[in-house]
């Protein structure tokens, strides 16, 4: 199994989950964080200071999939959130050695 | 000494203490409408809310208090109190003005650039409202509407601008899917909101009380108890009854519903506070209730998007006050309808070319982009609870 | 002109100002309570606020007026006011009855369901307050007993009627452990509570001040300075002494007990503001906020689970503020004790039948899921700050 | 029925109404100030908020009214007060004393330690304040100048005791870079910051408008509506100018310079607002405004850091609006200057050293680590917004 | 070593804490994330329109543990946040190359 | 490719952003987490009753970068986060097996 992880721009979410739904990606865990890359962080003004926000809000999508689906999950991924801007964000993909469902201690490919 | 002055003393302290009141509204709409909003717009709402005190009350120092009430040029100068001081009643008229682009600030919200929204203010405060208003309280040609506080006068000049503007802005990106689904966009923070809805609660009891202009004789004192009273039944029965009907609907008490059920009825009973008895305003403002809860859908199936529901609220019941006053007490139906009417003629179109000719000249939409990212950054530079990894200490 | 009425004129508008302030103690109490309790259980706190407000205002106004003053009807028929508006004073009396179920709400907050609730509420407001205010302040069999503003009619009322419903509630779950011991469950959002804190402090100035009824005399006028003062005094004063004990105790500045410290004090004052001197209230304050202090941890010990402190602030000090005014002013401690002995047998067996009643009837206690998920979700359709991954725009 | 009573009455009356508007600007700069520093710090500026009040008014009761106004003792004995009830007068005294340290907490704040603050606090309110007071408005060696209200009795006491403070404590770690580059440290939460600023102007209805004392004659009446519309006017000028610069310089209309330009023209407004016209305080204000603006970006040049701006605020425009008075009105430029610098010799050295005494001899700034932790785990125990991950249930 | 992710309820944090801290697991990293799956996001409402919330708030706490631990570990995660509802959350497993403790210095197995 | 995993103290994100800028590690994402460890929690006060904080703020701060670059990373997290007191936090290393970058569609160090 692998999980796949993409840094999405966070208006992008609802789009990327219905393309992983139209093939049966239905589990994911999503979290909020700040991501600094190449997109330049625009400056904001306080009280008559300027400063740089570097860091910006990104949407981080985890999903495990099975090993035969990696191609096309980052096919629908990089389809559904891609703006063509800067800032689109990434997709890392790593190696699941072990999945346990809690509920009922179903392992691997059943449990994901 | 002269007690043959303390009417004149006791009128104006009233005045000023109404005036108060009402200008607790501007905190109360500011957070009503700050939390009714997505996080990302919270700012540009605040600063809309302050930014449009300051310009409406600004203008009507200027000439809009004379224009209205008959002077003879600019400031106060020909304007006449009828037995209060002139400052008392130029502050008391000066705390209605910025309502009627109050209740627009938080419908055309998300989505409005804040300086030409600032622009139809002005507008509005130094044109539109004198007029309606001179035309209604300024002894002008709709005189015999009755209108104690501005069911019409305020709340729908307000609303048939509001709905000018949403008309011509259109709605928030996302809000209506393609198969004309309504997409609900959940507010950011219901403790602001409730705080909110309790303030211009409260100010209301100024906004109307206030409105009797006199409590320094036994009549006048009972007729601002009476007003004051039947301010608040009518608000009571808004919120309960929308209660009930979204309970019934949904098995949920929705308190954005609850509050604008509230306010719903508290607009419903800004034109006849005075003149009817206890039990009516129970009446009238459970009415109010009831038609925000079933107007909020009815307009977003029109897809006429309301960030807050102000048009319920403040529109239809504005409407529905000025009609209730002909049907629970003795004032001719036709002359209030003519009243309604007029108005709507008078400030829908006018309102509509305005905000046209502002869109040409200077834009009145937010971009796309900024429409995501949110209006707070690119309009004020600051986002509403900002912090978290922004700067190294 | 007639300037025998300005008495009548000034005192009217003297009760519709201290009515107002009253009134800004519900949005004070609701921030103070949404403040306190956790993220998921602030919009059911918020509902219940504005829903108790509406609720037993409008049965105080359809009867419980009427049952409490000895009028002869509904609505405000044969009830008869002394030198003001009959409307003024049935305003300032609405003010008050929706206080005894404020204060109970924070206290039941986090596991009731809003409905039973309610019930609760119209029972109170139409039943078990206007019957103990009947007997104190109608010219009742309790006449004798000196309570300015409601130490025991208000306070202690409404503290009686939460301990019944904190015992047939129940702790929230996790509060306790098995070995008994106290887990905190801390508060959400303290700004809140400290902007509700001094709502309530600035509208016990109309609270206390409002019930001498009268200042259109020059003792009337120093009579409601005095209390408005000394009620100031003793909100300091408990501050202050909370200050003193919390951070001698912890070695912090606990503000939640810094503020439920002045709360104490304004309780406590209640009853005799008129009657003492101005040293007298730094007196009764700073006990009240040492009561505090100690009551807290002392209810925790007992399992007697209390989100917001109300019962330590508002019963514990209803009975100290009652007693304090035979020990600083020359009234009668036994006549006092009568008053608080049978306000409470009176209140507490008949408030836990109720509350058991309405259980049996239609539940009470919201079940073990929506406890842990929060009662926003199932009671309201909504949470206080929503927003994260919620919709699609 | 004895009329003669009635301009005490009304004078009583009114004074006890501009106490309470007042009083709401507690909540107001606890607001403003929780809303304008860090997460981490909103308690402990909270805290610092609430201790204050109790602790100046509790000396002011005790005798700092007595030294300011003359008395012969403790408490209000001997001081005499002019047609009005003594209680009022002191309640509406007493309203005055805690905005003098007010308004320093938010510039101390983020690294002062509370107590030691509340001992300066103490000072301010026992000694320096009445002993200003005292010169200007109890009828001492400066009562030449005129101060409506306290733009330099207040603001500027204030602002130099702030300055002091400041120069004392140093700046907050990180604030300033190693090259002197100015690091922005935004705000945590613009709603609250709004709604502060908001209760603020308020409440100056009540700080200017009750500083006429007598409302009970045409001529008071008519005083004090001119007072209350040139309070407003020249907040709404401050917000306009400060709006127009901000946005000329920047491109962003930012709230916190917007709400800050108000606040400037209010205090602008304080000493004059009794002598000037109806357009001397849009010239008044807006200069306010446009001297917030600049002032704020200068103090940090100077590396004298400010969290909420109240030097720009307070001290520059109190400065500002006692100088005014001379400009618009026929008083004496000389006799104006003569205050401001007294005062300034008085209040800034004096402050410095007590300052830095409570240093030395109790510790004035947290360390290092609990600046970075934040205050208020370490001073007050709890967070503004706790929750997460904290307790079991 | 192995890293172990799981997604929890978020009342059952306590619970698996104390389970974790029973075999001397006492060091974790926890966040706050939104889970989407087989449970059915509850429906809310809003000022007359219902709309569906999918995401639900769950709890993903990571420990990086020795590889030995991996089976014990997971048994008391399981255990301990399992209500037998749906939505009980998942267990990941990773292999983790390398640790280091920043304070010291001290690297993998020393370092945990 | 390797994922670098820094658990840090929030003060100290913007000195290792600064410190890993300095070796052309120009992109990361970083969240906020609670850390759980050999760091004592502080014991706060509510309203009378004392309770320990177990859970501490720390950042998460997660970079992919080449597979020759981990010991220069890690030399410059670990010096630009150390504080020398307990809490500091931890390094993880673990594989990435594929990167996508969603504007471009480059893949693995291109995409970095
Ligand atoms: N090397 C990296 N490691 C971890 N996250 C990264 C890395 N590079 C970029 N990111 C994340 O991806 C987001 C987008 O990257 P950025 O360089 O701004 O634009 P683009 O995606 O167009 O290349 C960043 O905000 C950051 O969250
Ligand atoms: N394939 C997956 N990848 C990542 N996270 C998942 C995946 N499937 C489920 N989850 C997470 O686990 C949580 C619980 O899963 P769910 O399917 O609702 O119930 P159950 O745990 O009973 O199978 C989800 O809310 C989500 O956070
Ligand atoms: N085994 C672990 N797995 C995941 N995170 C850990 C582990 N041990 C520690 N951490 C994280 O590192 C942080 C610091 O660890 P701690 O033991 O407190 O101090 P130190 O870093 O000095 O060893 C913890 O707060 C936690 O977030």
């Amino acid at each position: 199994m692998k999980k796949i992880e993409a840094i999405i721009k966070p208006f992008k979410l609802e789009d990327v989950k219905e393309a992983l739904g139209s093939i049966n990606v239905t589990g994911m865990t999503v979290s909020e964080v700040k991501g600094y890359g190449r997109q330049q962080g625009h400056s904001e003004l306080y009280r008559g200071a300027e400063y740089v926000v570097d860091f910006l809000p990104k949407i981080k999508l985890e999903a495990i999939i099975a090993d035969e689906n990696v191609d096309s999950v980052i096919a629908k991924i990089t389809e559904a959130a891609k703006t063509g801007k800067i800032g689109d964000g990434k997709i890392f993909v790593t190696n699941v050695e072990r999945v346990v469902r809690i509920r009922t201690g179903e392992e691997n490919e059943d449990a994901i | 000494m002269d007690t043959l002055t303390l009417p004149y003393v006791i009128d104006t302290f009233f005045l000023l203490f109404a005036s108060v009141l009402i200008i607790l509204m501007v905190p109360g709409f500011a957070m009503l409408e700050a939390g009714l909003v997505r996080t990302k717009n919270v700012v540009a709402v605040l600063t809309g809310n302050v930014m449009l005190y300051a310009i409406t009350s600004f203008i009507f120092l200027l000439w809009g208090f004379n224009v209205m009430f008959g002077g003879n040029g600019f400031f106060l100068s020909g304007v006449v109190a009828d037995g209060y001081s002139l400052y008392a009643y130029f502050f008391f008229q000066m705390a209605f003005v910025g309502k009627t682009v109050s209740i627009m600030s938080g419908g055309v919200s998300e989505r409005i650039r804040i300086i030409p929204f600032m622009i139809f203010a002005a507008l509005m405060s130094g044109f539109i409202y004198p007029m309606v208003g001179n035309a209604i309280w300024g002894g002008g040609f709709l005189k015999e509407v009755h209108d104690l506080a501005g069911s019409t006068v305020i709340y729908s000049v307000g609303g048939w601008a509001l709905l000018a503007g949403i008309l011509v802005l259109g709605a928030r990106r996302g809000r209506y899917g393609k198969e004309g689904q309504v997409r609900a966009i959940p507010a950011s923070n219901i403790p602001l909101v409730t705080l909110g809805g309790m303030l211009l609660w409260i100010g209301w009891f100024g906004f109307n009380g206030g409105s009797a202009f006199h409590i320094a004789t036994k009549d006048a004192a009972d007729l601002v108890g009476l007003i004051i009273v039947n301010t608040n039944t009518a608000g009571l029965a808004g919120a309960i009854s929308a209660a009930f009907i979204v309970y019934f609907q949904y098995k949920k008490l929705d308190i954005t519903m609850i509050l604008n059920g509230a306010l719903g009825g508290l607009v419903a009973i800004t034109a006849g506070a005075d003149v009817v008895g206890l039990w009516e305003p129970i009446v009238i403002g459970a009415i109010g209730g009831v038609l925000v809860v079933f107007a909020i859908p009815m307009f977003d199936k029109l897809q006429i998007d309301d960030p807050v529901g102000a048009l319920s609220v403040h529109l239809v019941n504005g409407v529905w006050g000025t009609i209730a006053v002909a049907l629970f007490a003795d004032f001719s139906l036709l002359t209030q309808l003519k009243g309604i009417v007029l108005t709507g003629l008078f400030t829908f179109p006018l309102s509509y070319v305005l905000f046209m000719i502002i869109k040409k000249a200077v834009g009145l939409r937010s971009d796309e982009e900024h429409e995501y990212v949110g209006l707070d950054l690119e309009e004020c530079g600051l986002e509403g609870y900002p912090e978290f990894v922004k700067s190294k200490v």
